[in-house]
């Protein structure tokens, strides 16, 4: 019951946020330089057809009537046209999320397949050669920019080396697009047992994939170290070594355990900050994700198509915090009581 | 049954090797307890930590001989010590709500032990741990088996530890200040747990404290450690009453009791005559009806419910109490630092309440009300020096110069016996007492004309408490002050106050002279207070 | 005897502390040196680039590194060495500034919310939040778009991005001090809320401050770098690492490898070194490590 | 690739299957060459090079068998072919014809100008007299009316699809379009995910010459240098509009690259005759001095295209674009500048598109240095794409910048018209000169075998020369990279034809 209530104060606070988010976006965007009417008429478009444009769009009313049509919309679900790519935005986000989300999700599985036991190993041995060279070789992928991670992996492993298949967004062109059910392909191809086309998807994900993880990797291993060294110092460690407890046994269910709690909200953290971040990845992969999408609404005023990302975004981020919550709630029984 | 012989333990530290202990004989008998004591720092806690092997990284263990039941300790691989921690012997902490996996099961954390040690299967290890539960006196055990570590009490926690080191019926249990942490009336619990417990099994035990009253009452056998070595063995009695070594000579009168002064406290050599004291009979501090309810998050939280007592010109009162029972939230309105709900706090006739605490710091009376604080490390600003720290109150609230400043500033480092060249040191290059003289002369530095003592000296060893206890003595005569003393050891309080107030849950039970309270306390309350404060044996004065 | 002789360490000065501090962690101990090299390069770049990073020379267009030119030219035939040299300046001069902003602005922010705490640290709560909702990247990208890529305007919108963190930071530093016992020991010396807050505990939220400090200066960089990838990034021909990677990455399949590579091994050694500096900065700044 | 499958890259994002919607862009363009049949379309030509271009001179029957214009050229008579059916195998008929010019004259926008360029303006020009016959009527008579039957954009939509899916707010069914093929061209759309691809698939029952290839993936792959790497590993076919330096090595590596002069179309440098230093046609031609021709053309265009400097002093073709009598040369341009109000030089931006820096930023910066060798101080401004076609062309602010019209319909006076005229949308100097005014008007529809139409078109090159509010850099070319495919043709309006396409092994 305590739970269920903090999660529903949780979710009420995450209110204004949004409520902040659907402004700033909206202002946002009416900031940015140049005539979204302009830009679509097209390339010969007289002052006429500009303004017919413009007032098909609704552009020709004053910034507060806009806005309240704007909420009005929203309010019904309907997140508007993006312009540049001629679609309903909500169906824009909904086929790009999936692939965005499955790059992301992918990239810190390895990630923290990765920076996880790296932090646990520094932890262990603080101040020896094995801990700075964690430290080294972790700092090393988060000080390169994405980008140029992306288009080095490229050049080596598609064009030099040849193992890498074209980096040409999700699928080879070879293969057919599995039945769509959660817009994931692994988990689509898996369902439909193509075990085919999940590898082809797979591969097209390792590079990509392999890239954001390369720069999401030092958060995670320096929050996991810095934790399991508190945790390792900490005075319960010592009763469960007194208590003649296995070596393993208090690494990992007593220390690691204890230090996940914060790794979970670095991971979060870390979660968030990738999804929005990986528009460059995107670019150089032409990964048909969120961000890439983003990019082009924003050079193009693309003012649906902007302030649906961005929505989107900011509710993906409120659930996010909740699931860290949960998380947070599932590993560590003192949350929700603190203040009995 | 346990033997150790030239035990000698260093650390590689960042400032070079530390030796922590350095040769230590100890003999243990089975069925005996042994007591060690000595002050903060002296090696007790690195000793059973070595006899454990659990030191911390970069501790290297040398000895000529630790046995322990035929096993060489030192020598044993780590899987053998493995078995035997936990099986053979096992340990006891300070701080139980710490010394427990926050997010287990405390439950599951004594099966751990159970499983590890093969004293339970996977079917019959939760039957066992609760009987473990029952036998550390843990009602509602078939409950609490399901409870995490802050859904208990603190006597509770130090329980479910005790439960786990007995878990496994060792042979020699080692509790490192096990009390510390604690309510003064839990504490008594515990121990008398300890002592039961370790009676009924039969097991040998080593009992680590600082408090050589406690160790007297529990231990049949004393050693008392000095710098990483041990100076003096024997009976409990004999230490306490007939104590050889000049230290522990030193660390028995330190101890306060009934029937010492507070100039018996100080070494031999150190006592001079104690100063004058005549309280005077106008009132100074008159606090009428002060409540305090702050607003939690599950409801009011009524702290301090109508308190109301007076300090004359130049007296001193206790405010004794448990933990929790609105000490400090009554000192904080007292000192301003706190707007009380309702009240008043009348100052030399004005009503102090009536300025709010927020803009109180540019009161002119500011600097007639101040407060040294229950904990002098938090109380330092880390990142100013000592002398930095005491002039504080002198460039906010005294006129003075640079120059002058910096002068007054060597005479109070004088004054509360602070060496000069101490003064630009940060906080944690200080020791405990050095801490609480910077305190204390920072508090006095702009001349109040009353001091609340918020537990001033429940951080320290005795025998740095005896110290700083005269020092507040001489400073009361010398400057004509009146304190506050808030405490909940009430030896201590029984030594200094004039006056003393029992509090409870937020209200005065009891208030009167301190030797009409004390010795006759007419609340419940308060002659429980009394019985739980150790008693140490007597020394006998002439020796 | 009395408590003062019990431990009597040797006062440092704050060199040798610094010293000592280098002297204990080999990596913190590179990354500083190669720190007082960028800071080199920084003041003098310009005096020590063998070429005019801007004068371009068409014959010599897009030519492998040699000895005329260490690091190869561009496609404008442009020595791509002087352009690494003189873009150090440039490039540290966004993130420190990005990074002070932030800092000076979060500061405020977060220590006022952590010290009164209440309906203001209620409002800022949800407007940090807000920030952090957007992804963060998108977010200066809409900035710089709305406001036009200047310099400045690449320095404002990585300020605001950053601050979050340090406002969540510093609230949570200053929220565990300000009923520490040296904050009411401040009070009690007659020190007003502002200057216990400014002066005693806002301090001792420096140290790891440091920390972040060091990593959003590296952050700063990659977000300019990011910035220039998707054009909005400082105007040419001003060099820059990130733009000159940014246009380089359009040669590297095209063999022009070296257009790309080494200003970005520049943008990776520099953020590289920010990131290292974290931990030796916050010993310095911390008294608690001195002994 | 496999039986008759073709796969190539663009960088391009295709936002629309429906020219005629508002707001769809260029690239989108190919959908209805593609998909959709005209009345009339262009003829095929093998260029110098070996390589296809559409044939600006020959204009062949598509849908319409023949076609008959009055004497007055007012009225044109179209007689349909009756083999020709919509892929859904409905015949096409004149009625489907009324309907698409109709809802191109109507939606606005873009389509609607395009259509007026040709002097098809109102729905009541249009009538099907029978199924097989429409007729067109004009208010004049245009030489611009048959070519402009050709653009891509009179295109015919299968009318009773189209109704069946039309709304009382959605009259001309620009959804159902938008989304859905329903032509009944040489393929159909089978398949279209924005931002990632589009698939053609051939229409077996094409009327005309069927395509070599059958189906044709197209993939949107934003970054260049990955483009390039998946050309030349080969595992994409066609590699459309890729960077001049691209076209160079790629030649250069032995793959076939189509580099095609794009006609009518000039890469400038405009200045804007709004603002104070370049109101003085002394400094404009200081700078057309200035500028170091060869430089950029090697450097922006790595020599692919057509230089358009140091041609005659005066103008004796009447084609365009020619090359300007300007060259490099400072003395010259420090001479014209010391005659100037500005002899000690100026501050001034100089505004690239950020969509288009490929070209526009060497040229800049190469045009930048040599200015400041003037004491002209340039500054590089960067505008992002959704504001360079409102500032550079719809208000037309900026002072010094560059700028590529390229028009559709191949004529000098169509060019001067968007390029040279008060007002007009690709004037991005506010340029003004009321000789060129009134001579683009006589000449704007005046058949180029009319023999005042040549003098004309002179004067109109002398004028634009000598005042020079644009100075022509180069003819810019388009280029297309193919590593397996064969039968690329180039178009005016640069949009992939896949209807000549063929894999290579075929
Ligand atoms: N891990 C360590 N590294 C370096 N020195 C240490 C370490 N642990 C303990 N010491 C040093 O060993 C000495 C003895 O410490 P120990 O903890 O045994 O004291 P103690 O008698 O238990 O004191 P207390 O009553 O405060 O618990 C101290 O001077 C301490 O500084
Ligand atoms: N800011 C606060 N908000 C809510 N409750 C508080 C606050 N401060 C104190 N309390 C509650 O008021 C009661 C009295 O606290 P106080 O600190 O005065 O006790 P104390 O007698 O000084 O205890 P101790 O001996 O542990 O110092 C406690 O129950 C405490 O939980
Ligand atoms: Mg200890
Ligand atoms: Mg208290």
């Amino acid at each position: 019951m305590e739970r269920l209530r903090s999660i529903l104060v949780r979710v009420a606070q995450a209110i204004p946020v949004v409520v902040g988010v659907v402004i700033i976006s909206f202002v946002l965007t009416r900031a940015l330089p140049g005539d979204p009417a302009v830009y679509f008429a097209g390339a010969a478009a007289d002052e006429a057809s500009i303004a017919e444009i413009r007032a098909e769009l609704g552009l020709d009313q004053p910034l507060p009537i806009q806005f309240l049509y704007y909420v009005k919309e929203l309010a019904t679900g309907d997140l508007g046209q993006s312009l540049s790519t001629g679609q309903p935005v909500l169906s824009d986000l909904s086929r790009r999320l999936p692939a965005s989300l499955e790059l992301t999700i992918v990239a810190l599985l390895i990630s923290c397949c990765v920076a996880v036991p790296l932090g646990v190993l520094a932890a262990t041995r603080p101040g020896s050669w094995v801990d700075h060279v964690c430290r080294v070789l972790v700092t090393t992928g988060v000080s390169m920019p994405t980008f140029f991670t992306g288009i080095l992996l490229i050049y080596v492993f598609y064009y030099l080396v040849g193992w890498a298949p074209s980096p040409l967004g999700r699928l080879d062109f070879m293969y057919i697009e599995p039945d769509r059910v959660t817009g994931f392909y692994l988990i689509d191809a898996a369902l439909a047992g193509d075990w085919e086309t999940w590898l082809a998807a797979l591969k097209q994900l390792a590079l990509p994939a392999l890239t954001l993880a390369l720069f999401t990797m030092a958060p995670i291993a320096r929050m996991t170290r810095a934790a399991m060294l508190a945790a390792l110092s900490s005075d319960f460690i010592r009763t469960a070594r007194a208590a003649g407890l296995t070596r393993s046994k208090v690494l990992y269910t007593y220390a690691l355990r204890n230090a996940l709690l914060p790794v979970v909200t670095t991971l979060g953290m870390v979660f968030s900050f990738t999804l929005g971040a990986n528009v460059l990845v995107e670019k150089v992969f032409a990964w048909p994700g969120i961000g890439s999408y983003a990019v082009e609404a924003l050079v193009a005023s693309d003012y649906a198509a902007v302030q649906g990302f961005v929505l989107a975004m900011a509710l993906l981020f409120v659930a996010l915090n909740l699931v860290i919550d949960i998380a947070y709630a599932a590993i560590d029984p003192r949350i929700g009581f603190e203040n009995q | 049954m346990l033997s150790i012989k030239d035990l000698h333990v260093a650390f590689k530290t960042r400032r070079g090797i530390v030796d922590a202990v350095r040769g230590i004989d100890l003999e243990l008998g089975s069925g005996e307890t042994l007591g060690i004591v000595g002050e903060s720092g002296s090696g007790k806690s690195v000793t059973s930590y070595a006899l454990m092997r659990i030191l911390d990284a970069g501790g290297t263990i040398t000895a000529a001989g630790v046995t322990y039941g035929g096993v060489d300790l030192i020598k044993a691989s780590e899987r053998q010590m493995g078995d035997i921690r936990g099986r053979e012997i096992s340990m006891i902490f300070q701080n139980p709500r710490a010394a427990l996996n926050p997010i287990r099961k405390v439950g599951h954390q004594i099966e751990d032990v159970l499983r590890r040690h093969n004293r339970a299967t996977r079917s019959d290890a939760r039957a066992k741990a609760i009987e473990a539960m029952e036998a550390v006196k843990i009602r509602d055990a078939e409950k609490r088996y399901e409870a995490y570590p802050f859904e208990l009490s603190g006597g509770m926690c130090q329980r479910v530890v005790i439960a786990i080191a007995l878990a496994c019926d060792p042979r020699l249990l080692i509790a490192d200040e096990p009390t510390t942490g604690l309510d003064i009336t839990t504490q008594k619990a515990v121990m008398d747990l300890v002592a039961e417990l370790i009676r009924e099994r039969g097991m040998s035990a080593i009992v680590i404290t600082h408090d050589l009253g406690l160790a007297a009452q529990y231990c049949d056998r004393i050693a008392v450690m000095k710098d990483g070595a041990v100076v003096e063995t024997g009976t409990s009695i004999d230490v306490f009453s007939a104590p050889k070594h000049p230290y522990t000579q030193r660390l028995v009168d330190a101890t306060p009791r009934e029937g010492a002064t507070i100039r018996r406290l100080l070494p031999a050599e150190a006592r001079t005559p104690e100063p004058p004291h005549a309280p005077g009979i106008t009132p100074l501090l008159e606090v009428k009806d002060l409540v305090k309810t702050f607003e939690g998050k599950s409801g009011p939280v009524h702290a301090v419910k109508g308190v109301n007592f007076t300090v004359h010109e130049g007296e001193t009162v206790g405010l004794v109490g448990e933990s929790g029972c609105g000490k400090s939230t009554t000192s904080s309105m007292v000192v301003r630092l706190l707007d009380p709900t309702s009240g008043q706090i009348l100052f030399a006739g004005q009503d102090l309440a009536a300025t709010p605490a927020q803009s109180f710091a540019r009161d002119p009376r500011r600097s007639a009300i101040q407060m040294v604080f229950q904990d002098a490390t938090d109380s330092l600003n880390p990142r100013h020096a000592a002398g930095r720290a005491i002039e504080e109150p002198l460039r906010r609230m005294a006129d003075l110069g640079r120059r002058a400043r910096a002068e007054r500033v060597r005479d109070l480092a004088h004054l509360v016996g602070l060496p000069q060249h101490l003064l630009d040191r940060f906080p944690h290059q200080l020791s405990g007492g050095q801490k609480a003289r910077v305190g204390i002369a920072r508090a006095i530095a702009v001349d109040p004309r009353f001091l609340i003592l918020d537990e001033p000296t429940a951080a320290l060893d005795v025998s740095i408490q005896a110290v700083v206890l005269n020092l507040l003595v001489d400073l009361r005569a010398k400057l004509n002050m009146s304190y506050l003393f808030v405490s909940h050891d009430l030896n201590v309080v029984r030594l200094l106050c004039d006056h003393v107030v029992v509090m409870q849950n937020g209200a005065v039970v009891e208030a009167g002279p301190v030797a009409k309270v004390m010795d006759a306390p007419s609340d419940p309350y308060t002659a429980s207070l009394i019985d739980a404060a150790p008693h140490p044996p007597v020394r006998k004065l002439a020796a | 005897m009395t408590v003062a002789d019990v431990a009597r360490p040797q006062r440092q000065s704050t060199l040798s502390h610094i010293a000592y501090v280098l002297k204990d962690n080999p990596v913190t101990m590179v990354a500083f040196a190669i720190f007082a090299l960028i800071l080199f390069v920084a003041f003098f770049g310009a005096a020590i680039a063998p070429y005019d990073p801007l004068a371009s020379n068409a014959a010599r267009a897009l030519e492998a590194p040699s000895w005329d030119h260490w690091f190869g030219t561009d496609n404008l035939g442009r020595d791509v060495f002087s352009r690494v040299l003189v873009a150090t300046r440039l490039d540290l001069t966004i993130s420190v500034a990005a990074v002070a902003l932030s800092f000076i602005g979060g500061s405020v922010l977060g220590a006022a919310a952590g010290y009164w705490g209440g309906w203001l640290d209620a409002c800022l709560s949800r407007v940090l939040d807000t920030i952090m909702a957007f992804p963060l990247f998108v977010l200066a990208m809409g900035i710089v778009a709305a406001m036009g890529n200047t310099v400045e305007n690449i320095i404002y919108a990585t300020a605001v991005i950053n601050l979050p963190f340090y406002a969540r930071l510093v609230r949570a530093e200053v929220n565990i001090r300000r009923n520490a016992g040296f904050a009411q020991a401040a009070k009690l010396s007659g020190n007003s809320d502002v200057r216990v807050l400014a002066l005693h505990i806002f301090p001792n939220a420096l140290p790891p401050m440091m920390v972040q400090i060091s990593l959003n200066l590296g952050w700063a960089i990659l977000n300019a770098a990011g910035l220039s990838f998707i054009g909005l990034g400082v105007r040419p021909p001003t060099p820059e690492w990130g733009i000159m990677v940014a246009e380089g990455a359009n040669f590297i399949v095209s063999g022009e490898w070296w257009l790309a590579f080494f200003p970005g091994m520049a943008l990776v050694v520099a953020v590289f070194t920010f990131n290292l500096l974290g931990d030796g900065l916050r010993d310095m700044v911390d008294p608690r490590r001195r002994t | 690739a496999p039986n008759g499958v073709l796969v190539g890259v663009h960088g391009e994002t295709i936002n629309s299957l429906d020219l005629h919607r508002t707001g769809t862009n260029r690239p989108s363009y190919q959908v209805a060459v593609n998909c959709y049949d005209r009345l009339v379309t262009f003829g095929l030509k093998t260029l110098e090079d070996g390589s296809l271009s559409y044939d600006y001179a020959t204009i062949n029957p598509d849908i319409a068998e023949s076609w008959e214009i009055s004497e007055d050229g007012t009225l044109y008579t179209f007689t349909l072919r009756d083999d020709v059916k919509f892929q859904d195998g409905k015949p096409v008929t004149a009625a489907d014809v009324k309907w698409s010019f109709d809802r191109a004259v109507t939606v606005g926008g873009f389509p609607t100008v395009q259509m007026k360029a040709g002097g098809l303006e109102r729905p009541d020009q249009f009538e099907a007299v029978d199924d097989k016959t429409f007729v067109i009527k004009l208010d004049r008579a245009s030489k611009l009316t048959l070519p402009d039957l050709a653009v891509p954009v009179p295109f015919i939509l299968n009318s009773e699809v189209a109704k069946a899916h039309a709304t009382a707010d959605d009259p001309w069914a620009l959804e159902y379009v938008h989304k859905n093929t329903i032509g009944s061209g040489a393929f159909k759309v089978v398949r279209w995910d924005p931002g990632q691809q589009l698939v053609y698939e051939r229409n077996d029952n094409w009327h005309g010459e069927l395509p070599g290839v059958k189906r044709l993936i197209l993939r949107e792959v934003p970054s260049q240098a990955t483009r390039r790497a998946l050309i030349e590993r080969g595992d994409v076919q066609l590699s459309f509009n890729i960077p001049n330096k691209d076209a160079k090595e790629l030649a250069d590596g032995g793959l076939t690259v189509y580099s095609t002069p794009i006609e009518n179309a000039i890469q400038v440098v405009g200045l804007n005759t709004n603002f104070e230093p370049f109101t003085d046609p002394d400094v404009r031609k200081a700078i057309a001095y200035a500028i170091p021709y060869e430089e950029i053309f090697q450097t922006a265009a790595y020599g692919r295209g057509n230089k358009m400097w140091g041609g005659p002093e005066k103008a004796t073709e009447p084609v365009w674009p020619q090359p300007s009598p300007y060259y490099t040369d400072l003395d010259k341009a420090r001479e014209f500048l010391a005659k100037s109000k500005f002899a000690d030089g100026f501050e001034v931006p100089f505004s690239i598109d950020l969509d288009q820096v490929d070209w526009m930023e060497p040229t800049a910066l190469l045009i930048i240095e040599n200015l400041a060798k003037l004491g002209i101080t340039a500054s590089l401004e960067k505008i992002p794409g959704a504001n360079w076609r409102t500032a550079s062309l719809v208000e037309k602010r900026l002072p010094l910048h560059l700028e590529n019209f390229g028009g559709w319909l191949n004529y000098p006076d169509y060019y001067f018209f968007w390029a040279y005229q008060d007002g007009h949308l690709f004037n991005s100097s506010n340029y003004q000169n009321d000789e060129i005014e009134q001579l683009v008007d006589e000449t704007l529809y005046l058949p180029t075998d009319d023999p005042e139409w040549a003098p004309k078109i002179l004067r109109m090159i002398e004028i634009a020369f000598e005042d020079i509010p644009r100075i022509p850099l180069w003819q810019p070319a388009l280029n297309v990279a193919s590593n397996g495919a064969d039968g690329y043709a180039y178009w005016f309006h640069r949009q992939l034809d896949a209807r000549t396409l063929s894999p290579a092994d075929s």
